[in-house]
């Protein structure tokens, strides 16, 4: 039932409504509304019992195993929670002086240091909202960059075929045009087809390192090399850094810029969707061109140290602001209060329990044979399983596979993703779950497959345990239902 | 180890199955001379005990003054309930509703936003959300650009009575795309745009029109003869709307003349409707348009279907619009969006009703009239423009803002908005808020500071310049 | 799965633990603990998600219709939790001194004011931790004012048959024997039995009014007035005053004590069985015996109203404490929140609509052919249908019913209580119901009427929908088992 | 209305339905003589945003100074997870799980609970809860004299190193059962009982006696000696434990020779696990007993049982010793508990599992020795026992406690419990806690006020009594 079938006409939820004040005078008649919008009319109590009924209809970190590839569903601490809603946080308005706003402008210096130090770059603003807006704001600065030296010509970014579709989104809602680059079988870029890419059109590369293939890219200084002297720049998703933190930094493998999504490796919730933050790093040259605001330190000689928001004036070459005002505070004071509770140590371990938990799962599917995308490789945080076998030889598809597992009590992977794979569960545990979890998961998976070859039936008629069946997708799309308008 | 569940044993038993000797192992594919050294300015790790009293620190040293500030940032109340049950883990910590018959919690809701959102502009579809206001302007603008087949010019019309920061915004984000952003100036008595003044501006083909109600200033628009204006020079309106004062203002779906459909595309903050301030966000972009467009709209959206039972259900649709489908050819490279918020905001439209909603906006109109009236008599503060207002209006003062606004925040209070950067022609400038969380009160302590510092001299506001703050 | 189930050997959480301090030297080796208590070893992530899945597991009045008779599952507005948690509360030391704890003693004193003006009473004490300990505060006090005027040979206490099971147990607990008065057929209590029953033994009468039986007892004043008479006192058990607030008060009717469990009337929630208050009002002549603690307002010259905790020495006949701080405090503010929202006006129409709900409910039950226990009086807040006709012609019982209930999403009504009525189901819907939860709830007693019927093996199975059928109870109390001792 | 959902139109129509005019006729059966005037001295209602501001203004009335008081409430660190689940409100509006098939969420975490505090107490049984700590000592007493049916004496002795007010309380809620209390001196240079002392209380048959381990003065009892001197003598042994110390120190269970099977009953507060102090409550009472003695037991119990398919499930079970079924028979009257505090408690055993809880109960009790060591080097500061202790000491001070403590929450510290009203004997003596929670700053702040304090003349004291504190 939606909430407007609870409805009542005149019923309100009085408790939360100042009392009603004539409506002042003063404002022409045409500028007024005529009817009331038809929200739901509700009680208190209706509200709440049917919004907590619909949150038990989702699965979550909080409820099941998530291993969703290319989105890092670790545990989200409740304390970051609770911290970053503090009333002084919460409280505080967007434009409030900058010296009484010195609490929260310290958290925000300080996550700009420790984002710098963790990826080996010069300079960070948290200013975008998400991982496709720090695309936006670095693939923008490089074309800065390039507008900079009048070095006008290189409309064209380059984009491997496995990146993820926010990458050639980005490049052209930047006003570049875009070039796919081919990955070998053995997930490594093909690096003959970059070479015969390149040239003066070329304002920079892509990449996401370890790719989303699972696997890292070798030859990552030879890429480099081919980008920086074909006057290029590199670009870094770095939506996951999982993979890699503190025991490789894009700085040092010759990334210009990256953005970060603190919503996956920093730990901050995905909420069914977002709020996120991609904030975005660059190298020395593009520091002029970071998007606002930033925050700076300086030394004050009557209090000590004080905090404030960079401006325009101080920063004129910035692309500038992509959001009304700090990006989303609320999400970059989750992943600060994360990153102080990791530490140095912390976050290296991230990597090795990521990259462990995922090896282990990747060689006990081997060990059930189940078929790699790619074999003989490490995985990184993820890996790749495909079942084009199983689909061919028992008619059931990737997409059923992923349904079944949701009656078994554990979400499904990415499915479909990357494009290369035909078939493919792209599997991400993080390396807040226990091993129970993931031969928990694995049992469930190899259940699954002999399912496929006694009972397809039941595969296909998956789920049935879940509020609702299968749902018609393409209906969806051509009878479109967007809002309640009554019955 | 913090967050990390494997003991001693379990690591050895794993590293077996892989064949591995030791975790360092699993990184041998990354070149040794590429290795990170130890994160030296990284400090080491905390307890939550110690985390916590370091955030409950900073938290404290932020000055928690009496807000009438807003400019794009409002304080409202909140009910408690609304908070508490967004953050529930199965709202909190799911992903995007990719796997449907997983996610029928968020999908539903998501469908009742899009519901509301719509019921309350007047608009026929919703999506999901944009990341906020000002990027939502942006997305608003490209897609009006797609969508008004009649036009070539990517020419926009922007008024300045505009947020200033949504245009700054805007400029940033449709710069690669050979948009062309053109400003229409206000009438300095109003504080409004004259129609004539856009017909100025308004050479041959326009693709689209943006017109902000209430505008930045807190006035009042003449939204029907503009709108009106621009349907019949087949110009696009875009809207940019206060939701909370859509409740009592006509919505941007019934702008101008009733066979034109009202605004082709409306979108806003939604911050006003169950966010709390928190520094600037996280809020939510609101973004609707006319049924037409709605395949040029960037974005999720979530539609009512069926599954193989006959029994409704939501999916997301429409998804051929989006980057993770169509990649280089999508209508935005959004992907993650601003769900949590929605979440809560969907709850709070909810528990208010239209009833609620009205009362809260005619309550920040009231509180404003009072404010307004005590203060404008103050000697030195007169009101700047005469049109009709919401929550917020432009004083101007004897002394320059910037310096009244440091005498009142040595009082505790915030007192507006310094306008002399953005529009320095206004002069000393000032624009105030109240919401309904404006009690008498604290109306009374604004007009009291305000007295004060009007009367002192410059050098008394000098003196007192580091006095411990309430 | 017990969480127990998902320990690991050494798996810890380790962001909530000091560092391991050495244990210090100088206490005596025997003194010490030999081996590690053998709790669960997991991580917060399992630990988050293994009780938000056990959560789920409940009804709830935030998920659910819960008319469950004689406990009021009323709407726990959010609020009041949300305002009772404030730093400034959660972190008070009990025994801060008094003048650093004036916002709290502030609030107790206006409970304490706002409980008397309702009830009729001349003070309170909010010390009783339920209802039971407020009964027990009660009945003490009634002994010992008799004690105090040296009347010792007042040993009985009278409690009708439709008591709670509280009051007579609570009785005995204060060292009194009990005499059981009969209830008559119309559910007023058996006046002529009472005369014959009091006598210079009496030290007083518990009543409930409304009854246990949802009926107002009419002749409270001829009651009051033969016990009164006798030389006893009246105890008033106002676990529920939702069906009279504003519309009578005990102190009215002639009681000289009374309890009123907040958790209940005042809406603070029943957290899955408790906490409570059962917060005592007396007549004035009781008011020396008041349990302590008991804040006082004193005006101070220097700093105008102050509140302090009343000690042993400002009530030397009190009957002392009856725990080890204040009652509780949590609890307390709760019910203040609640009340402050109420006002004067909120609190008449709580037993108005209470009243009007379960009169509406009665209605619609006679109309839908129910057997109700008493016919022909008006319903309090609650009323009672006996299923004994349904039970003798379908074989099944009230039981079976409730069962049902549950599988078609509607928490059962109070089963068995009153004991004098067979097959009796006491439903209570409270005031914060919307009317269609109402109607939904009575389509749904029908149709499992019709099912008693037609399909009774249906009830005999009910529930299906839950996580676990229908429990062994005697199994559970012949094979005890009440700690996991590992499988 | 507040959280009253009726439209007028329903209202109406429900009242048709019950043939009433009005909702007044609804009370119809009340006399009208006795119908209540309006209720002048209860304020008019108010809207949660006024609710919200007056009760932070309350909250912020309350000072909120260093904590080293302790004396049966303890300021713990309690991870954001342990209340954010507790108060879903599945769990925070659920009755008592009365419909077991409907309450397994309840049901099953109150069964682990029960195994939990088994296993820290070294027990065999444990109820659901107590109301608190002192009540439960209560109800243990009133437990032990049903249990020991080897004696009729209903004599119990108590040492006065058990807290006061659960002495008290005792005293009042056995107060009507015949049952004498009967004192027992410690000895004034460890603080702890001495067997002999003992000895010389017990005239002939005893059916209890209550040991506080760590006790009030936070020292330790020899528990061993004195439980077995107690079994040879057919006295039952009621241990008063606090279960975080617990962690560290020698469960009840394993008081005494093996071969008597440890303490009989134990009780104590659960505050220190999950609790916060909140001004007093809600904490709840632990009560845990041997096999033998569990028909004997009071409140809630729950068992572990079979569905109809043999599927694990949870019930409350013996309820035949309860009030709503045994009514005047039965074992206590006790009826709700504290149950969310049990909920709260439980998922904080479970995060901080026996390392967590070892390493915590470390930290105090470090913590302690390093104050106590910096205030006896303290001029005028000196030990008052030397038995060995937990995170408590006694402290002889050459001032009046009374006048010490008002000297230090002048600096913002709420420096221990003035034991000059309840043991007289002890002089100027001052209990002094340290939690985990005290960092070293602050007992080094502690320190410093103390020095001043201690320095500074009676007259000074008087001078700044009505200072700001912070
Ligand atoms: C590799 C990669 N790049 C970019 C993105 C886009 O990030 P966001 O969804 O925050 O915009 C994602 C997220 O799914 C990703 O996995
Ligand atoms: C009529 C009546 N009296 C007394 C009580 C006992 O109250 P409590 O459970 O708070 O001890 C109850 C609660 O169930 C009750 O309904």
């Amino acid at each position: 039932m939606l909430i407007f079938e609870h409805s009542s006409p005149g019923r309100k939820g009085a408790p939360q409504s100042p009392s009603a004040e004539a409506m002042p005078t003063g404002i022409p008649e045409n500028l007024l509304r005529k009817n009331s919008a038809s929200l739901p009319e509700v009680s208190e109590l209706q509200a709440v019992r049917h919004y907590t009924r619909l949150s038990q209809k989702n699965f979550s970190i909080d409820t099941e195993f998530y291993p969703l590839g290319s989105c890092t569903m670790k545990y989200n601490p409740r304390a970051c929670n609770t911290l970053a809603m503090l009333p002084g946080f919460l409280d505080a308005h967007p434009l409030t002086p900058d010296e009484q706003n010195q609490g929260f402008l310290a958290c925000m210096f300080d996550l700009q240091s420790m984002l710098c130090e963790a990826t080996g770059m010069a300079a960070f603003s948290l200013a975008p909202m998400a991982g496709a807006q720090g695309e936006f704001a670095g693939v923008a600065m490089i074309g800065a960059y390039h507008r900079s030296r009048g070095d006008d010509a290189r409309r064209e970014i380059l984009v491997p075929d496995a990146a993820h579709g926010t990458n050639p989104a980005t490049a052209v809602m930047c006003g570049f045009t875009v070039r796919e680059i081919p990955t070998l079988d053995n997930g490594d870029v093909d690096l003959e087809a970059l070479q015969q890419a390149v040239g003066p059109q070329t304002a920079g590369l892509m990449l996401t390192n370890p790719s989303t293939l699972g696997v890292f890219e070798r030859n990552i200084e030879a890429i480099a090399r081919v980008i920086h002297e074909a006057g290029g720049l590199l670009y870094y998703d770095g939506a996951n850094l999982n993979a890699i933190l503190g025991k490789i930094r894009p700085g040092d493998m010759g990334f210009d810029v990256i953005h970060s999504n603190l919503h996956k490796t920093f730990s901050t919730p995905h909420g069914g969707g977002g709020p996120g933050s991609g904030a975005v790093g660059v190298a020395e040259r593009l520091k002029p061109f970071l998007p606002l605001p930033v925050v700076t330190k300086e030394a004050d000689t009557q209090r000590g140290e004080s905090y404030r928001y960079l401006t325009a004036s101080d920063r004129p070459q910035s692309i500038g602001r992509l959001s009304a005002f700090m990006g989303n505070p609320g999400v970059l004071l989750r992943a600060y209060i994360y990153m102080r509770f990791l530490g140095r140590e912390g976050m290296v371990r991230v990597a090795e329990f990521a990259t462990l938990n995922a090896n282990y799962m990747m060689a006990e599917a081997k060990r059930r044979g189940f078929t790699l995308a790619i074999d003989n490789r490490r995985a990184s945080h993820e890996f790749i399983i495909t079942l084009k076998n199983e689909a061919r030889d028992y008619h059931v598809s990737a997409m059923d596979f992923a349904k079944r597992l949701l009656d078994l009590g554990y979400h499904a992977p990415t499915t479909y993703f990357p494009l290369l794979v035909p078939e493919c569960l792209l599997i991400e545990p993080t390396e807040s779950e226990a091993r129970e979890a993931l031969d928990g998961f694995m049992d469930a998976l190899e259940q699954i497959r002999n399912e496929a070859q006694e009972t397809p039936e039941l595969l296909h008629a998956a789920p049935q345990t879940l509020p609702v069946k299968r749902l018609d997708e393409v209906r969806a799309a051509r009878q479109l239902d967007l809002a309640y308008k009554g019955r | 180890m913090p967050f990390i569940p494997h003991t001693g044993q379990e690591i050895t038993q794993m590293l077996d199955t892989i064949g591995a000797d030791s975790i360092d192992d699993l990184f041998d594919e990354i070149p040794e001379h590429l290795r990170a050294a130890v994160m030296e300015a990284i400090p080491q790790g905390m307890n939550e005990m110690e985390v916590s009293r370091l955030m409950h620190q900073r938290a404290g040293l932020n000055t928690r003054a009496l807000c009438f500030l807003g400019a794009g940032s409002y304080q409202h109340h909140i009910p408690a309930a609304v908070w508490e049950i967004t953050t529930r883990g199965e709202f909190y910590s799911a992903y995007t509703p990719y796997q449907a018959e997983a996610s029928q919690g968020t999908l539903q809701l998501t469908y009742e936003y899009q519901s509301m959102m719509t019921a309350l502009t007047a608009m026929d579809v919703s999506n999901a959300s944009m990341y906020d206001g000002a990027s939502s302007l942006a997305e608003a603008i490209l897609m009006s650009v797609r969508a008004n087949r009649k036009s070539k010019s990517r020419k926009i019309l922007i008024p300045t009575t505009v947020n200033p920061v949504y245009r700054q915004t805007a400029h940033t984000i449709v710069n690669g795309q050979q948009i062309e952003l053109l400003d229409v100036p206000y009438d300095e008595t109003t504080g409004t745009v004259k129609l004539e003044q856009i017909k100025q501006q308004c050479e041959g083909d326009i693709t689209a029109l943006v017109l902000q109600q209430p505008n930045f200033f807190g006035c009042l628009e003449a939204v029907d003869e503009i709108t009106d204006w621009a349907h019949e020079n087949n110009i696009l309106v875009i809207a940019v709307i206060n939701p909370l004062a859509a409740a009592i203002l006509k919505p941007p779906g019934e702008w101008g003349a009733e066979e034109h459909g009202g605004a082709d595309i409306a979108c806003g903050d939604g911050q006003p409707l169950g966010a709390p301030m928190s520094a600037g966000g996280p809020y939510y972009g609101l973004l609707c348009c006319k049924q037409a467009y709605v395949r040029q709209m960037p974005g999720r959206i979530v539609g009512r279907t069926v599954d193989l039972d006959g029994k409704e259900g939501f999916v997301l649709t429409l998804q051929a619009r989006e980057q993770h489908i169509r990649r280089s050819k999508a209508t935005s490279n959004i992907c993650t969006n601003q769900g949590l918020v929605v979440t809560a905001s969907t709850i709070h439209m909810a528990i208010m009703g239209a009833t609620g909603l009205e009362n809260t906006a005619a309550a920040c109109l009231a509180n404003n009239n009072k404010l307004v009236e005590c203060l404008t008599a103050i000697d030195g503060v007169e009101k700047s423009f005469d049109a009709a207002h919401f929550h917020e209006t432009v004083l101007r003062l004897k002394k320059p803002a910037a310096e009244v606004l440091k005498g009142l925040i040595q009082k505790g209070i915030l007192g507006g908005y310094d306008l002399s950067l953005d529009y320095p022609e206004l002069g000393n400038a000032l624009l105030v808020c109240t919401t309904e969380m404006r009690s008498q009160d604290d109306i009374n302590a604004y007009v009291e500071a305000m007295k004060e510092v009007m009367t002192r001299s410059d050098s008394d506001l000098g003196l007192v310049q580091d006095t411990v703050l309430c």
